[in-house]
């Protein structure tokens, strides 16, 4: 039987008396989004995952702040900061197996590392030394995605493709608010539940795309509402929600896993700094917002959890704090060496062979490049 | 393998047989598209895959072109070889920001890591009386994008032997399909297995010594046609068929051009920012003083495609062609 | 006030406690398609109203024959048959105000004449002479839209436009089910839901993108589902009954005019002949589906009621297959007139002003007509 | 209107005086886009316009550029004016099919009917550090695609002038704005009302003898400073800045490279299927028995635009220029 036979027809002749394949009640989000920390949900949490959560919570807060620190030494073209948003990023490559895959948007190197990448490899777009740092292959995370949206596609084929050959391998797709916007989120979805491909959408709705709020953006009751209409289960969560974003990724992970299909995720969180260093927030959102927000920062809201409950203490905040402070000034030290660079690699890797065409052009610039060094050209 | 009798087949006939015979020499290879399953491709190019090799491996999908060459992105990063029908040449602009964005630029952008062994076939060109939307030639975009080989057969064995050659290329291809020669036959040996073609490597038609017709696909006949005509003005042309824009073979046009001394790049695809300005620049810088004459362009009007009815008066024909000849400065002037 | 700022904010800054803009519920539509002819809702029904689409459904299904007809003699270079739809068709049509627009699909030309429109213009792209036969402008009838789902932005744009410059025009959008996949479609509910702009979405779900069955295009409840995530109600119709569909149209219509933003409507029909004519059906469907909606005829539904309610006798039969047959008689005559066609027009319309590279162009154009007609060319 | 003095202004500001002047003079004129209302758009190119004209003329859009130039068309088709925004070169690849398919093709498709007034600014091109998707020169596709015009400035007054133009113009204009040359000043006097520049003319911006560089955009400052470092060698270069690719002046150019016999075409923009292609064959086609040597180009490399610490070796500088006017066979030879 093959994967398009399983599917079950939807109404392939539609008949006169009219018969909707599936009750869309179960598909719609709840009222409210999920929340662990600070409700009963919580006790049944497991220590370890909330300790581990928080550890890279406090890695990744730190982590947003240095890779900041180093657009201003120059060391970056430019940081979009996920401070604020950490949970997801954190919680998103913690739900993952092995051999799953993550598909990041720009804005997600986080989620890179905390998936066990280099930092430096996921910041070499960043840098500006190669569009991609790293082999996609060796940590399954696909090229960090600037083109919005785009990936999505990607990671529902990644999973076609997994399940074609009968590896039970899941995707995971990270998009942003305006993201939801663009064509290929809604072609993306509509593949995946068609197919039921074994990926997971994850919307962090973080109330901008650049300047631009959400209330600019969509009409809808929630983004997660989008799910119905493509007859994937739809799930709202608190983003800010270490342990209620991983459990709900989880469950889409393990439910698409099983064949159960795509899921689409929308997480309510908020970016806390501007777009990117570049980018000047003011001219846009006003201070007693950011306040609110850092009201309900994922990592307080983990961290007295975790107090509460007698699971963490002076010193295991100072461990975790020690630790990231280690991958800070690794990451410092490390980014203030000029990455050695090879003028000839801009042919290297365009097609298999280059072209004669190519061939040409790369002779043009090796006679320059030695005609420099020879300091012989004008 | 007993030896076989060459029997006329159609280029369409030779293009399902180049599917074919690589889906079942690779399991990684898929076919997928709008109607090419069960249909079998509103040309019926993929007639039958879907029989042969199931749904799974000739795949309708849902109606979306972005979406379609998005997911065969992903598929190929996971190590399938998808060959992807956009069913009409216009119908591929919904997915030209997968296409440069990202089909042309995973193998760069993942320094090799992550090539994307993609074939796009794209029915294209008129001369069909196809109504709006369904006879453009769009070869100049693909051209201007690095990073995609565009291939276009003209006779049916290239079909067959170049459709190989392109599913096999660990690159993306963007494979055009000339609409109105997928029903031209040709005596064609399809149980011959050698005969895959390389890319990047143009081949003379036609043999002559006064002039070199350079055009590729669809105006390939149309040259070849012009060719016969330019016998009775006492012209004896050489007509080069490109079969691959990208990788270009200035060794094979350059040779020819050395040799007759003049040129003209026939298309159908709108002359400004076309093929042929490249083809004709190429050709300048390498041969100039070799030329008797500028290399001259017979291309389509620099309009949208016009409507059935008035497509004759704007697609590049033997009349046009012979004009261009006419004036390749045949007694000295200046 | 701007028509901006008329919309109250979504939730510009989402606040740590959630609130949805709206209650899901009444944006989805209902679990059965909705129905007036053979139900109580009919008795309510306007009998003039009725009657009028009654001889409107005669004339298009006889329009539908005809233009079918022509492409066998070869004065069509194709014809997309809406036989078995006419009832969208036309109430699409009958449910607009004269200030109105209407953004047909390439399959929508019964919707153009029964608005109006010369059929003959109307058939001008599929006979090819020109890609469109009339002035958009004379009947507020946009071009016929072959690349699928792109006329819906501009519905939207154009709906925008109006309110933006205070007239109450509403634009009326036809889309196939198969074209609901395209990420135009995604974009377009988004802008009208944001922008909340007069314009109705009218999908006809005709069972088939060509030879796709609508299980392998989507795997929603329904496509009305698709709605509620963009914020706008959803509404299911059987798009068999033409009373039902012109009543869900004109009350989405009214909505939209009224300021109450956009609807998507779904109606349920079947496409009784192939794709077009160059289409073999029987490869893609079986014949006792066919005969099935045969069953379901939009004409034999409503002959039934007018005649149960007395409304139609044998004589008021005659007289709309008279109009028909006029229409269809006129038609035949005027499509087997060979169009007077000018070569050069093909450079009339590129740019306001030819440029020069057109002017020459064109002198070469005319020179080849000239030495044509002299004969004198080889 | 009293005299003003002639303030040093950047292009960015004559670009937002230009929307500015034709919003306050025709409220049919609406800036549509993403981020070009309350931010003022990434490079604040739409500063204080929706403070100015309110939102509704100066509109945030969803995110999703075919929807926004399909929206566009609509409100055109409604007689409004629109000028869209594109956040960057390789963002306008989601919008191609509205811009082939549509918004080049409705006057045509509607005999003059339905023309569509709209003006899509993209900023283009590279050297400002931009990571992937930020730097590239798209200007073939847009020059491939019959009834757009296509529309670059090179100076502060002609970023003005030829905005206003473009907005005035009934025809779709694409308007490609040098990202690099955003912060460049110039004396420019922003009261004077009446300098809107006409389309599809070039300008000679240094008048030269020996051999002619064709230019425009970003490249235009980069051929003007080669022109000066060409005195050293002794060559006297003069630049024509193309300003407009379509329409295409070729008077002006002809006249030029008829005077110098010797050209050499500069952009950024990829080589193959790039404009200069098209350049240098429309050159040789009108001026061969002029030229002492063929038309030469300097170009991108054939490669996706490279990273930011990279690009300086890819984009076309002085030194590639000279060295290009060196190959131009100063000495006869075969
Ligand atoms: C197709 C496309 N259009 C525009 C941009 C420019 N751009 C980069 S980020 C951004 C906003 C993205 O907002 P959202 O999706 O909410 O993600 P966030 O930045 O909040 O993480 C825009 C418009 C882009 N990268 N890709
Ligand atoms: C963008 C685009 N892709 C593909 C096509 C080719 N095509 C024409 S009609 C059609 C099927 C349309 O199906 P649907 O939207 O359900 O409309 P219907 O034909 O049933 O009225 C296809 C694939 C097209 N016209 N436009
Ligand atoms: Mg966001
Ligand atoms: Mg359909």
């Amino acid at each position: 039987m093959t994967v398009m036979e399983q599917r079950g027809a939807y109404r392939p002749s539609p008949p006169p008396a009219w018969q909707p394949r599936m009750d869309p009640a179960p598909l719609l989000p709840d009222a409210e989004p999920y929340r662990v920390l600070g409700t009963e949900a919580a006790a049944k949490a497991d220590p370890g995952l909330l300790r581990r959560l928080y550890a890279e919570l406090v890695r990744g807060r730190r982590y947003n702040a240095q890779a900041t620190a180093l657009t201003k030494q120059g060391r970056l073209a430019v940081y979009p900061s996920t401070t604020g948003q950490e949970a997801c990023e954190v919680a998103a490559a913690l739900a993952l197996q092995d051999r799953d895959w993550l598909f990041p948007s720009y804005r997600d190197t986080l989620a890179a590392v905390a998936r066990g990448l280099d930092p430096v490899q996921a910041l070499t777009l960043l840098r500006g030394d190669w569009h991609t740092g790293y082999d996609p292959r060796e940590h399954r995370v696909a090229p960090l995605c600037t083109p919005l949206a785009t990936q999505l596609p990607h990671a529902v084929g990644l999973a076609h493709a997994a399940r074609l050959k009968g590896d039970d391998v899941v995707a995971l797709a990270m998009v942003g608010d305006g993201g939801s916007s663009e064509g290929d989120f809604h072609e993306a979805l509509n593949f995946a539940a068609v197919w039921q491909a074994p990926v997971v959408f994850l919307v962090q709705n973080n109330g901008f795309a650049i300047s631009v709020p959400l209330a600019k953006q969509t009409a809808a009751p929630s983004l997660a509402h989008k799910a119905v209409g493509y007859g994937m289960p739809g799930r709202l969560v608190d983003g800010n929600d270490a342990a209620a974003v991983h459990e709900v990724l989880s469950d889409a992970v393990r439910h698409a896993r099983a064949g159960g299909g795509p899921t689409l995720i929308e997480a309510i969180t908020y970016r806390i700094d501007a777009h990117t260093n570049a980018d000047d927030a003011t001219r846009y959102r006003g201070d007693s917002e950011v306040e609110t927000w850092r009201g309900h920062d994922p990592i307080a809201l983990l961290e007295h959890e975790l107090t509460e409950r007698g699971l963490l203490d002076e010193a295991g905040k100072q461990a975790a704090r020690d630790a990231a402070e280690a991958m800070a000034a690794d990451l410092r030290e490390r980014m203030n060496q000029d990455p050695v660079l090879d003028p000839m690699d801009l042919f290297a890797h365009v097609y298999a062979e280059p072209t004669p065409q190519l061939r040409e052009q790369q002779a043009q610039l090796r006679a320059e490049l030695d005609a420099e060094s020879e300091g012989s050209h004008r | 393998m007993t030896t076989v009798a060459v029997k006329p087949a159609t280029m369409a006939q030779a293009l399902t047989r180049a599917m074919r015979d690589a889906m079942a020499e690779d399991p990684a290879v898929h076919v997928m598209g709008e109607d090419v399953g069960t249909l079998g491709g509103v040309f019926r190019v993929t007639d039958g895959l879907a029989k042969e090799f199931g749904e799974d491996r000739c795949t309708d999908t849902p109606l979306a072109e972005a979406g379609i060459l998005g997911t065969a992105v992903g598929m190929a990063m996971y190590g399938l070889r998808p060959v992807v029908e956009m069913q009409f040449d216009a119908f591929a602009y919904p997915a030209f920001e997968q296409l440069i964005s990202h089909v042309s630029r995973m193998r760069n952008r993942t320094r090799g890591a992550m090539p994307l062994p993609i074939t796009i076939r794209v029915p294209y060109g008129g001369g069909i009386g196809g109504v709006e939307h369904h006879s453009d030639s769009s070869e100049a975009y693909y051209m201007a994008t690095p990073g995609l080989h565009v291939v276009t057969p003209a006779t049916v064995a290239d079909a067959y032997g170049l459709l190989r050659a392109a599913i096999a290329s660990d690159d993306p291809v963007v494979f055009l399909e000339p609409k109105r020669l997928y029903w031209s036959k040709d005596s064609w040996n399809p149980e011959h297995p050698t005969d895959v073609e390389p890319i990047g490597r143009a081949v003379v038609r036609r043999s002559g010594r006064s002039a070199t017709l350079i055009t590729y696909g669809p105006s390939v006949p149309v040259c070849l046609e012009a060719a016969e005509a330019a016998r009775e003005e006492g012209w004896d042309l050489e007509v080069v068929d490109l079969r691959s824009l990208v990788p270009f073979d200035d060794e094979t046009v350059s040779a020819s051009v050395r040799r007759t001394g003049r040129a003209v790049v026939v298309h159908e695809s709108g002359g400004f920012g076309g093929p042929g300005g490249e083809i004709a620049a190429r050709i300048t810088e390498r041969c100039f003083h070799h030329l008797e004459a500028p290399v001259l362009r017979v291309a389509g009007f620099d309009i949208p495609y016009p409507p059935p009815m008035l497509e004759r008066h704007h697609l590049p024909g033997v009349d046009r062609i012979l004009d261009a000849v006419g004036r390749l400065q045949w007694e000295a002037e200046s």
